[in-house]
This record gives C-alpha cells, structure tokens and sequence, in this order.
C-alpha cells in the first residue's frame, strides 16, 4: 500500500570512500531507483551527527538514512564502530520520544555494492511510505538566514 | 578562599523567586535557586538563572553622566539632581506636564514605584506614568 | 642529451598519460601530435566500456591536466623529422612544425572564422558523414581549443582568393605566410605511443560498405550516437535518416581474416557490445543483433557486461560470420545472408542497419617512425616489440620504448597501464645512463 | 554571509544529464537563489571550453563561491577546484552537486522527479557554499622508500623498477621463494620458453639488488600512518619488525581454482588442472609417450552461477599445453573442448593458428550440456557434443585437463582491512578507477599491480608491475605532498578541554594541553587524516572540520526542509 | 542520622585532612548549599532537601585547585563527581568523600533507582525505585501516543533552560540549543522534538539520574521519567551505567571491540 500517493522526502548521508562510490557504481549502472533520496556527502559516517539527524526529523523530513562502510572496512580504522554506537541509542531515544525508529536507517554499502545501494533506497522508501508521513507535523525548521 | 552562597530575591520581575547568589571571593559567580523558597521552590525563570550577570558586566553604569560636547562625563550626584530638576522645570513651563512621560521598572521595589509615581502625577502634575512589566 | 628531457609521439590516450606521469616524476616532457590537438581515438567515442562512462568526462581531464602541467609541453600539428642518437644514450631530433596559418596564442577559439569561412571538405573526425570548414577546431573539447587552417582546401593559401576568415578574427590571429619551423631537442629517451587506424574495409565488396548506404561503420556509430556528434546523438541511418528498428553488428570484419590482417583486433567484441547497448538506451524498442565469432569479453567485469547487454538491452548474439550482404532496392534495407553456426542453416535477415566492427590496423605513421628512428616493426606493422614476455614496453632500439594500441591490439584501460609502464622504463633507463 | 557572490555551473555532460534533467530549468532556478550572480549551463563543464567559462565568469563577476552541478566529485572534483584556483579563486570555496550518477542516470524514466531533485540538490549546494572558508593546504614529506607486498612477478617488476631508480625497496614474499605462481609453470605462451629459465635470472637480480630488501618468509601484521610516512609492522620467522615507507605496492598475487564438484576431480585419477599438469610436464615429458587420448575441458568452474568472470588467460594456457601435449606425442589425439577461444590480440591468434597446424583438434561446446568424463578410478573417455555439428562423440581419453580460473588469493582479507583498501567482485582488488587510476587504490599511496586486481598473463602483470611503480614514484621522486584542507580544527574558547574528542580519534591525533592559561584540546594537522569523528562527539561543536562544519552542513538540511519539493 | 554526619565534618576539619567541606545548612529558615571551615559550628547542619554538589564543588576547585576538599555526597553527587572528573572537570584527587545513602522516602520523592553512593559512610543502603506507574504507562504506549504524550509535556516547556542549568552533566561553554542554526530563536515552546531530543542524546552516556532536571523545571515536565527511560536503554545496548566506575570510558567514544553493542552478542 502506498499510503495514496504520499512521496516521502528523505535524506541521506555518504561517507565519500564506500557508500557515496557505491551510490557512483549504481548511477554508472545505471540502476533506477525513486527519486525520494537527497545525499550528503562527509568524509565517514563517524562525521554524521546524530544531532544532524534530529535536526532532519525535526525539519519535515520523513526518514533520514546513514551509510557507511562495512565494519572493518572503514578508511578510517573505525570511525564507522562509533557511529554504529550512536545510532544504537539514538534509534531508542527516538523510539522513547515516539518517533518511529524506522524512519532512521543504518547500513553499509561498499565501494563495489552499487546493486545493494539500489536495494536499500527502495526498501527504504517503501518502508517510509508504509509508515507515512512524519507525524512531527508541518515543516517547522529554520529560515535560512538571507 | 571563600565562598558563601547569599539567599536574595530576584530583581526581573514581581514574582520574587529567591535564589542564592554564589560568591567566591567577593566575586558573584553563579546562581542556585533556592529549593525551600515558598513561591518558587528551587525553580527560576530564563531571566532568574542570569540574574548575576549584570552586576560585574563592565557596561554596567556605576556613575552619574551628563553628556558635554558629545560626550558622557562623570559628574557627582548633587550636579546631576540640580541639572535634571531644572531642566525638568524648564521643559514644563515651555510644553506643559502632559509633555513628559514616566516609565517605571519591574526591577524597582513598590515603594519605589510609588514614589515615581507620585513624582509625576504630585509634582510634574501628568497622567503619563507606567510599568514595564504590567503582567 | 638532456637526462631530463623526454619525447611522447601520438596525443591519444596513451600519450596523454605517459606524459602526466613523466611530467609529475619531474622529467621535461615534449608531447608531439601529428593532429591539430589533442586526444587521440577515444574523443571520437561516445561512451566507453564497461562503466559506459562517458568517453569525453574521462578523457577531459586528463587532457587538461596534461597542458595544464607545469613539466608538458605541447607540440600540435607536427611530425618527427629526424632523429640521431648521441654518444650518451640520448637522441637528438629534429621535429617539423607543419604551419597552422594561425597563431595559437592570440586564437581564442571563439569560432567566428569558422562560421565565415565558405570552404568545405568531408569532416574525418566524424568518420565524413558531415562536412567541415577549411578553417576548423578538430573536435568540440579540443585541446588546444585552437583553430587551424587546413592548406589542401583553402582557397587564400592555394591561389590566394578569399581571406574571410583574417577579416572576421577580432584576435588577428590569422597568419597566412606562417611557414613550416623545424624544432631541435635533445632529449633522454623517447616514447611512442601513436595509437592506430581504422581498416579501410571498402575494398571489402561482400559487405557493401560504400555501395549499400545503410552499412556503416563502427566508428560512425559512434559519432552517430555522440551527443556532440554531427546527428547530436540521434541514430539517423544515411539512406533515409529514420531510427532503425533493427540494428545488426558484424564483428571481424578484415580481422581474424587472412585476407585482410590475420590478428584479432582484442577491443571489437566489447564496444559492439557497447554500442548495442547504446542504441537501445536511447531507443528502447530497437532490437541490437551482434554476429561474431568468438565474443572476448576478457577483462575485468566484461562479462558481467556482456550479460547485461543480453538481459537488460536485449541483445542478441548470434554465432555466426555474414557471407555478404545484399539491400533491398525500395526500403534500402541491408539483408545479411549468413550461416546459422548453431542450427547449421544458411539464413538471410534483413535489418534496417548494419554497423561493420572493421579491423584496427597501426598507424599509416609506423612506416615514416620506423624509418626515422630505426625501430623495428612487427609482421602486422606494429612497432616491434622483441620481448614481449618480459619487456612489454621496450622496442628493439635502446632509450625509446613503445605503449598503447601502436605496439599491439588493446582497450583503453591496459593502453593506459602500459602508458605509466613507459614512464617507469623510462625513469630507469635514464637512471641508468650516466 | 552575505557578502557571496555565488555562480553556479550546471552540465548538460552530453546526454547523460541533459537527456533527463531539465538543464536550463535548474540553471534559471539557481538564479533565484541567495547570493547568485551568474547562474549558466554548458554542453561539458569539464572540456577546456567549460573551464574556461568557469574562469572568465569568476573574473568577470568578482564570484567568491563556484558551485558545479555535474558528475561525481570523486573523479571531477579535482579538475573544477583546480580551475577556480587558477583564476585566483581558493579551491575550497567551491562545493560540487552530483546531478548524474545520483540524479539523471538513476531516474531516467522520472524526467520532473529528476529535474525537481536537481533543483534541491544545487539548492542545498548553493547554501553549503556560502559557509566556506578559504583554506591552505598542509604539505607532508614522502619517505623515498617503498614496500611491495607480494614476490611474484609483478611484485618482482615493480621492486626492481623502483630500486633502478634509486629507491629503497622492502620486498615481503609470504612463501619461502620468489616467483610465485610462476614457481609451477612449464613453458610460456606465446614463445614456448622455458619458465625456469626465465625466471630465475629476474629472482636472482631481485636477491642482488643493493636497494632491494628481501623480507621472506614474511607477513604484514599491522599498518599504521599514511601516504608518504606508513609504519608497517612485519613478521619475519617470529620476530616484528618495524619498517618506514612512503608508498606501498600490494601484488599479492592469486591462486588457481581447484575444482572440486567438476568432472570428478579428485576423484578419478588422471583428471588435473593446467597448473598440476605444468608440474608433472616440469618433472619430465617421457610419461607422456603412452598417452594415446587427452581432452582438455575450458572454463571450469567459472563463467557460470558461481563464478561469472572470464579468467582472460586461461585459454592461452590450454592452448599452449595442448600445442606442447600434441608435439611430444603426434600419435596422440589431443582434443580441446572451449567456449569462446580467448585468443585476443597478434601473438595469441598466430599461437592459436599453429596449435591448430599442429594437429590440435579444437571443438565448441555449449554451456547447457558440457563434456561428460566418465570412468571407475580412472578417466576412460569423454563424452562430447559438439556444438558446430550437433553431433555427439564418445572419445577415449587417458588424461583429461580441466582448465580454471584464477581465484583471488585467501590472505585478500586481511591485506585489505590491514591497510583499509576495498575489495571489490570475487574479492579482489578494487582499484581507484578502471580507467582513470586502474593500478591505483582510492587511499593515496597505496597501489595495485598483477592478477591480486584481476586475472592477468604474465606481459600484463609485468606492464601494471611497471605502471604501479611509476604510480609510486611520482611522490616519491618530490618527495612532498599535498594534504588535503579537511582537518579538524578546535575553537578554543568554547573548548572546556572534556577529552571526547581524543577519545574518539581513531588516529589518536589529538591531545588535550594547556596553552596560555587555558586548558583545551589540540589538532596535530599532520596526523589528522579529516574523518570527522571528533567533530560528532564534541556536544558544544567546539571542534569542527573544515569543509564540513555543522553550519554548513545544517544549512543543507535546512535549505532542503524548506525548499524540498517532493510532490 | 545528622549527628553522625555532624561527626564526620568535623573529625575531617579538625584533623586537617579537610580544608573545607561542602554540605548543606539551615539559615534563616532555608536550606542552603555551605561550605564549612575549621571552626565553624555545625549546629545548622542540613541534609534535605538535596542540592546537586558536583557544579559547586566545581566552581570552587577551579578559584583554588590546591584545596583539599571534602563534600557529602548522595549516590546521585557521588556518580556526578565521578562522570565530571571522567571529563577532566574535577580533580577527584584533592576530594573526599562522606556517603550519604537517601532513606526509602528520600529514594521515592526523587524516583530514584541507586539511592546510595559507592561507598556509604552515613544511613544504611535501601532498594531504589525500580519503576513508577507512568514508566510503566509510557512504555505501554505506541510510538504516535508516546509522541503525543511529550509533545503536550513539553508544549508547556518555557525555553528557561533551567534542566539544562541544574544538570551537573552540562558542561558545555556554549550550548547549541541557543544556537540559532539549530533551534530557532525566539519561538516558545521551542521547537520540538529538537530542543530536548539534543539534550536527551547528549545526556544519554552522562545522566547519573540525580533529578535535578525536573526539580527545577518550572512547568513540572516529567523529565526524571524521560531519563529513566533513556537510561535503562543505553544501559541495556552497551551494559554501561554513568557514574559506576571511574575508569571506564563512554561507549559512545570507544571501538567496537572494547565496548560491543550488548543486544547483537546477546
């Protein structure tokens, strides 16, 4: 069920060394997928502020993904263990607060992974729109200061 | 070293939450609301918990200032009370009482806002008196 | 000899990286191209396999770090002349500078002289299915992105007529008594890597191409489905300028043929697959057949390729080598007839186009360059390289080494690796030479 | 910051945007944007014509911010950051927006949905732009010393490479001898040499080389530092040792599939592969005076579910064995069952003609029903169906060799975490590019060569052998590189010196200290290698990174939250 | 109870191993944080109701490190003490301290699962509050009445920052939350669930469950059970109690090897 229509708006974070070229490898592939995903790219998933994250969800958005690098794999050493971490418990307090922990998703997509990156964006986008829009209710963010 | 904590009233406004003022060495450098105080019962208000910083703020006005030529000079009370009287009687005989307008401040205690109040209305003889906090 | 100092022969790919890598080691390079810039085959491309990256967004940048890099220089337009060798393991050389009748440094490729200039001749950088002025740019993203006149056809420097195009340059870069210059270096080694031509297959009669107008071949398809292409991307068959419906690739045509040249030409299979894939992104409903022989899908992630083409693009590959090919006088159609190596039946199929995969041969140059500096050619008219086992760069001549399509048949990605091969021979042989 | 002037470029790269992306409509959105002075499009931003207009457009415009929308910054961003600086604009206040690979090309049936998220995409990138700041780079030395992992004949190319040009070299070989799978082969295709013969000669230079330092038998235990100054940690029989170097060369090789599951190997006697038969060819070529029938069975275990690649070589290998198989025996049949016959190129298709002059019967078969080899405990003969004449054989055969792929080696694993290098289909190497960096990691200073990236012949691991080294001399041969301006950077007011930030530091590159009186935490630029780690635990945002602090970041999102036009 | 503790200050005072100490004291009819000097009576000695001590002792060590301190201490000032000098904002070398354990009414007003401090010196150990009703409530509820439930809690919040203010946790120079990048300015209530989602993830490796959070908030938020909530989560991912061992470092910040996430290995 599409939930009548309803396009989600999502965001993502890609760390630059796997997810983002796995997101590069997909496009080359030309592997179509809904168009509901806007990506940001850091340098590693370890640079992804959970308060970013809550900062998106608060603003409207309806369901903010992060993708890193398989653990191990981090160009990094480990800076993808700690953002596992802090997912971890952020996806609970979500959960405390009453916002669906679902409408966070954490993953790792490698540098060769172009057809899971697929994957992801479309189970993604479907499990956001099973879920609906945010229930955090019209855009309240902030005027970007002109 | 010491350090005290002082119990007083906060100044922002008519509620009159306590808190104690830390001071070390003279110096006050924080705030803890004080818990067993009957109205506010160990809570304050955004102004309450900044309530000490205006007093060692080096914008603070400690002195009397009249401005000459285009800049503020210091000057001692009894120049600064003369002048304002006189200037203040001057201006009600040329544009009358109802020119001038008196605002008083929350920070005021009552008594202080009474005698403002009576200031203008008893001497300067206008209706155009308020308060910045009428809640 | 100057230790420090290199020469790249042949601006293609392959040049074009021998020279980064030479130049970021801090070796002088001299970069010389018989063209007007350059670039070499792959900016003919359209897209390359298997990342269908497109050709130009790869070949861009490299072309731009190389005449943008402080070590490279640029000798367009020109021609080895003659080259000695010098007591110390260097080679003096001597490089004609043919004239351009324009002035590079004030021409700033605005094109107002182009669009003046009344003469035209068959445009070879589009395979001559358009035309192009006297005066012309060789391709969209030259490097140099300099205009150059060409003295065949131009009617000012052959009987002194004309001159339109001096008139319109506001940058007064037109100098038509330029002459020929001779440039002198010395230099530590030299490099060449001076790619290769396309087969001329006309001579090939059971295929038609030249008489049948819908037989083209690869090379234009390739500027045919070329966004900046003389059709700007639009697959218009000659005879009528329709969208074919069905598209037929041919491979081996004057390869794997005694004939013609005995050796396979290793890239064929890949971009026919390529192009079939192409043609049926851009038209969904076309339907891409490729005859072949043996489909060498070899390098990395080729196969997976080869069976995207067959799943996703509805490609389909029959095994089988055309006998000929006949077209149907009213729809121009070309029929293929051909022996069905599976079901052992000869067959005919009429398609609306056929694109011939013609043979890659070395560059006509090889003769002039094997003369000049001596080194050997192969069988084929490759430049020889003797060892090819353990010395796949060297020549049979010391201090000149060889990389790229002009010493055997190979894809983009090993000319490239070939080409930073070169650069490291080359740091060794001048750290050798004392 | 209100002082931007901001132009934005927008490419149509041929078709492959401008085929679905609405182009222009995107350029003219940009114009209504905060601070853009100058918004255009162009057919290919990244030809010398586009650069070009980049720069005339800043000096003309007195533009302090550029924003590309095109392709993927991974490959292109170094070219427009380039070009900014050459018209006197700081290369970081430039922001790229990726309109291709995650925009046109995967939403090419959604021609609005594409050309709406273009919009936001610049938008987002249009108000990131705003927030940067001009930076300097940090420029690091290079050790003039380099590591090959690796002693086959790749590793032995580029070693040897690198020490004739004046390098140190640390050469580490897991076995206990050089050469690696070469260690096994008979003769070599397409000359027929002898492979002894021509491999020892290159070992023993490789053992004589004054700059060549042979650690064998050795492994790599641990990998510490970066490009220019990597400490490895090398176990040599027991003991670690600490080795420094600038550039490291990974040519671990691979190793021949043995094909368990496949025309009963390992069961039937006298069923080998290529490599098992080299080795029995090596001892000595009597035995076969006896072998009446031998069929040779390609693409075993690969081009199929399991496996999908072709192992580009192997066929030349079959070739060669058969040619060798059929001279030393003419009396014998010596049949090769193929797929496709891989005989690319000059040398390969002239060996393939004479291995047939020779008398080698080559047959097609197809995948569907492949060569059957049937016996008790030993091969009898060979049932065979050939695809040309539909017909079907039933060959006697003494010795049937099943030609396989190249599979990657098993230590691929632990090399590629060691040194936080991908890998990539059937576990081997990913290399940066296929083209543009095919023997190059995405990790400066790190490099590829031989079958540890991708099947290849002997002349192809020799060529990329020689391009690795190239690859790694050109650091060293300046011995200085750039590092990029994507370090942290602590304000030292709003730091209250808590030690987070250390603590998360996988690079331990930063240390809390005292300095003028205030306690605080302190970046070392050097070590700093710009993950952002830090930044993310820092509650205050004390400490940011340049390129990405939370204000540029959140301006993004903000930008999206209100601009977003998802319908 | 108090005599005992009366005792302690002023064996501490006398002897010299203290040269203050920090407690409570009953003046003028209130109950104030003192700090007692050598000399001092003790008649005014207080212990209820409870002020967080971690900020004030704070305050005093950095006017004069070399001070020998001593401070009593509830569970909840104790496990403060020890998460501030995780963080470098106490030296607990120079500090003693006298345990106080809460009694069960004490343990009951503040909701409070760990009403004793490490080592206790006064009172003897009573069992916490495990859970109260509108725990038990909230978790009961889906995610859409939860966010219900703390949207209306917090649509009373004034913006006052007094949690943030009182939580001995809130060490930050300047606090994003006043940042107009993140939270708007000048809206009341602040924009939820931003304001106090921030403050709770950046809380959820540091709150050592003292309360002090919704002692002085002015609208009565029910944030003592947000906190518990959080609590038991992190603990339940990463078996990590704030304030329990000085020597283990936030999870938050370590690899995965040496802190894994509890739920996967279980």
């Amino acid at each position: 069920m599409s939930n009548n229509g309803f396009q989600p708006k999502l965001l993502a974070f890609c760390c630059n060394w796997c997810s983002y070229a796995g997101a590069d490898l997909a496009g080359v592939s030309r592997l179509q997928m809904p168009h509901n995903l806007r990506v940001i790219r850091v340098m590693c998933s370890g640079r992804v502020s959970p308060e970013w994250v809550i900062k998106a969800l608060s603003s409207g958005m309806d369901g903010v993904m992060v993708l890193g690098c398989h653990i191990g794999d981090c160009h990094y050493i480990d800076g993808n263990h700690r953002t596992k971490k802090r997912f971890a418990i952020l996806a609970k307090l979500l959960g405390t607060m009453g916002i669906n922990p679902n409408r966070l998703y954490l993953d790792w997509v490698s540098a060769s992974e172009g057809v899971k990156f697929q994957d992801v964006v479309i189970k993604f986008v479907d499990r956001i729109k099973e879920l609906g829009p945010t229930p955090i209710g019209a855009y309240q963010g902030v005027k970007v200061d002109r | 070293m010491n350090c005290d904590f002082v119990l007083t009233t906060c100044p922002y406004c008519g509620c009159g939450c306590n808190f104690y003022l830390q001071v070390i060495d003279g110096k006050a450098v924080g705030v803890v609301p004080c818990k067993t105080h009957p109205v506010s019962k160990g809570t304050l208000c955004i102004k309450g918990w900044n309530a000490h910083q205006f007093v060692h703020d080096e914008k603070r006005l400690t002195k009397p200032l009249i401005k000459k030529s285009g800049r503020f000079e210091e000057v001692s009370w009894d120049e600064a009370l003369d002048y304002t009287a006189k200037r203040m009687l001057e201006i009600k005989e040329k544009t009358g009482p109802d020119s001038f307008g008196f605002l008083s401040s929350a920070k005021c205690t009552n008594e202080e806002n009474y005698l403002l109040m009576k200031l203008s209305r008893g001497v300067m003889g206008t209706n155009n008196v308020d308060h910045c906090a009428r809640l | 000899m100057d230790k420090k100092s290199v020469i790249v022969v042949g601006g293609g790919i392959a040049g074009i990286q021998a020279s980064i890598d030479l130049g970021s080691m801090g070796y002088k390079v001299y970069l010389v191209e018989k063209t007007a810039a350059i670039g070499g085959r792959m900016a003919q491309l359209d897209k390359t396999f298997p990342t269908n990256d497109c050709s130009i967004c790869i070949l861009a940048p490299k072309m731009i770090e190389c005449v943008r890099h402080e070590n490279v220089e640029l000798v367009t337009y020109a021609e080895l002349q003659d080259v000695k060798p010098d007591k110390f393991g260097g080679y003096k050389v001597k490089i004609l500078k043919k004239p351009r009748y324009v002035d590079i440094d004030k021409c700033t490729g605005c094109e107002d002289c182009i669009a003046k200039c009344a003469t035209k001749t068959a445009n070879e950088f589009n395979q001559k299915i358009d035309q192009r002025k006297a005066i012309y740019i060789p391709f969209a993203q030259a490097v140099p992105r300099k205009a150059v006149i060409d003295a065949e056809i131009c009617r000012y420097i052959i009987n002194g007529k004309c001159g339109l195009c001096e008139k319109v340059c506001q940058a007064g870069a037109i100098d038509y008594n330029q002459k020929e210059e001779i440039l002198e270096l010395d230099v530590g080694a030299i490099v060449l890597a001076t790619g290769f031509d396309l087969y001329d297959i006309s001579a090939m009669k059971e295929y038609g191409y030249g008489s049948i107008k819908n037989v083209i071949t690869a090379m234009q398809f390739e500027r045919l489905i070329c966004a900046s292409g003389p059709t700007s991307g639009h697959l218009e068959r000659p005879s009528d300028s329709q969208i074919p419906k069905r598209l037929a690739f041919i491979q081996c045509v004057g390869s794997r043929d005694w004939h013609n040249n005995p050796y396979c030409s290793s890239v064929c299979c890949m971009h026919a697959t390529k192009e079939a894939i192409l043609a049926n992104e851009h038209y969904p409903d076309l339907k891409p057949y490729i005859f072949y022989t043996d489909m060498r899908a070899v390098g990395k992630r080729f196969q997976e390729y080869v069976q995207r083409a067959h799943a996703q693009y509805d490609v389909e590959y029959i095994r089988s080598r055309p006998s000929k090919i006949m077209e149907d006088e009213e729809t121009k159609n070309p029929v293929i007839y051909y022996d069905d190596t599976v079901e052992r039946k000869v067959k005919q199929m009429e398609v609306d186009m056929v694109v011939l995969c013609q043979a890659l041969v070395p560059s006509a140059s090889h003769k002039d360059i094997s003369d000049i500096l001596g080194v050997g050619l192969d069988g084929c008219g490759f430049i020889n390289v003797p060892d090819k086992l353990f010395n796949p760069m060297d020549t049979d001549k010391d201090g000149i080494f060889a990389c790229g399509f002009c010493q055997s048949p190979q894809d983009i990605p090993d000319s490239v690796i070939q080409a930073s091969g070169c650069a490291a021979r080359v740091a060794e042989y001048l750290a050798e030479v004392k | 910051m209100s002082d931007a002037r901001v132009g934005v470029f927008v490419c149509h790269c041929g078709t492959n945007i401008g085929g679905v992306v609405d182009v222009s409509a995107v350029a003219q959105y940009a114009k209504t944007l905060p601070n853009v002075v100058w918004a255009e499009t162009n057919l290919y931003t990244c030809s010398e014509g586009g650069l070009a207009s980049i720069r005339e457009k800043i000096e003309e415009h007195k533009l302090n911010r550029v924003v590309v929308a095109a392709c993927t910054p991974r490959t292109h961003e170094p070219l427009f950051k380039n070009t900014c600086e050459e018209a006197g604009l700081n290369r970081y206040l430039f922001e790229f927006v990726n309109i291709r690979e995650h925009c046109s090309w995967i939403h090419m049936q959604e021609k609005e949905d594409a050309t709406q998220k273009a919009k936001d995409l610049v938008a987002m990138g249009i108000s990131k732009v705003q927030y940067l700041d001009p930076q300097q780079e940090y420029e690091g030395d290079v050790f003039g010393s380099s590591m090959v992992v690796g002693g086959g004949i790749a590793g032995m190319t580029s070693a040897l490479s690198l020490a004739n040009q004046g390098y140190e070299v640390h050469l580490v070989e897991r076995e206990n001898e050089l050469g690696g799978l070469l260690k096994g082969v008979h003769k070599l295709f397409p000359t027929n040499a002898d492979a002894h013969k021509v491999i020892t000669p290159i070992i023993d230079k490789v053992k004589a080389h004054k700059n060549i330092k042979l650690h064998m038998p050795a492994l790599i235990n641990d990998v510490k530092g970066f490009i220019g100054d990597f400490d490895i940690t090398i176990d040599e029989n027991g003991a670690d040792s600490e080795v420094k170097v600038g550039t490291i060369i990974v040519a671990t090789g691979a190793q021949e599939l043995k094909p368990v599951g496949y025309h009963h190997y390992g069961e039937l006697e006298n069923v080998v592969t290529q490599l098992e038969l080299e080795g029995r060819l090596k001892k000595d070529e009597k035995w076969l005076h006896h072998i009446k029938g031998i069929a040779i069975i390609n693409c075993v275990g690969c081009r199929n579910a399991e496996r999908s690649y072709c192992s580009r070589f192997c066929c030349m290998t079959a070739v060669k064995n058969a040619w060798i198989l059929k001279e030393a025996n003419p009396k014998s049949r010596v049949i090769v069952l193929h797929h496709d016959l891989m005989a690319y190129g000059v040398e390969f298709e002239e060996y393939y003609r004479k291995a047939m002059e020779a008398g080698v019967l080559f047959l097609r078969y197809d995948f569907a029903n492949p060569p059957e080899v049937i016996g008790k405990d030993k091969v009898e003969h060979v049932k065979i169906h050939d695809e040309l004449t539909d017909s079907h054989l039933d060959v006697a055969c003494d010795l049937v060799v099943l030609t396989t792929p190249l599979v990657s080696a098993r230590d691929n694993e632990p090399v590629s975490k060691m040194l936080k290098v991908p890998l990539g289909d059937g576990m081997f190497f990913l290399e940066a590019h296929v083209k543009l960096r095919p023997v190059e990691f995405a990790t400066d200073g790190v490099y590829i060569a031989g079958s540890a990236r991708w099947p290849v012949d002997i002349a192809e691991s020799i060529s990329q052998g020689y391009a690795a080294a190239a690859k790694a001399a050109i650091p060293m041969s300046s011995g200085k590189i750039k590092v990029e301006a994507i370090t942290s950077y602590v304000n030292i007011e709003q730091c209250v010196a808590c030690g987070t930030c250390m603590l998360a530091c996988p690079f331990s590159a930063i240390t809390v200290m005292d300095s003028d009186g205030r306690v605080h935490a302190q970046v070392n630029e050097a070590m700093c290698k710009g993950c952002g780690t830090c930044v993310a635990t820092c509650p205050s945002g004390a400490i940011q990174q340049k390129g990405c602090t939370d204000q540029q970041i959140l301006s993004m999102i903000n930008t999206l939250a209100e601009v977003g036009g998802i319908e | 109870m108090i005599d005992k503790v009366r005792q302690l200050v002023v064996d501490l005072l006398d002897s010299g191993r203290a040269d203050a100490v920090l407690a409570l004291a009953n003046v003028h009819a209130n109950v104030q944080p003192y700090l007692y000097k050598k000399g001092d009576s003790l008649d005014s000695l207080a212990l209820w109701p409870k002020y967080s001590m971690g900020p004030i002792l704070k305050s005093i060590q950095a006017a004069q490190p070399d001070m020998k301190l001593a401070v009593v201490a509830r569970g909840c000032d104790d496990r403060a003490l020890v998460e501030l000098a995780k963080r470098g904002q106490i030296d607990l070398n120079n500090v003693q301290i006298i345990g106080l354990a809460c009694t069960a009414d004490e343990a009951t007003e503040c909701e409070c699962a760990n009403p004793y401090p490490a080592n206790i010196d006064v009172g003897n150990k009573v069992d916490g509050v495990a859970s109260t009703d509108l725990l038990a409530e909230l978790k009961g509820k889906s995610y859409d009445d939860r966010l219900i439930f703390w949207k209306q809690a917090f649509d009373k919040c004034i913006k006052c920052y007094g949690c943030r203010n009182a939580c001995p946790l809130c060490i930050c120079e300047e606090c994003i939350l006043e940042d107009d990048s993140w939270v708007k300015a000048g809206e009341i209530p602040p924009p939820f669930p931003i304001f106090h989602l921030i403050r709770a993830y950046h809380l959820s490796d540091k709150c050592v469950e003292c309360g002090e959070c919704q002692n002085s908030c002015p609208m009565d938020i029910p944030l003592t059970s947000l906190y518990a909530l959080i609590r038991n989560e992190f603990n339940e991912l990463f078996d990590y109690i704030p304030g329990a061992e000085i020597d283990r470092k936030s999870p938050l910040v370590t690899s995965l090897e040496e802190d894994p996430i509890r739920e996967e290995t279980a």
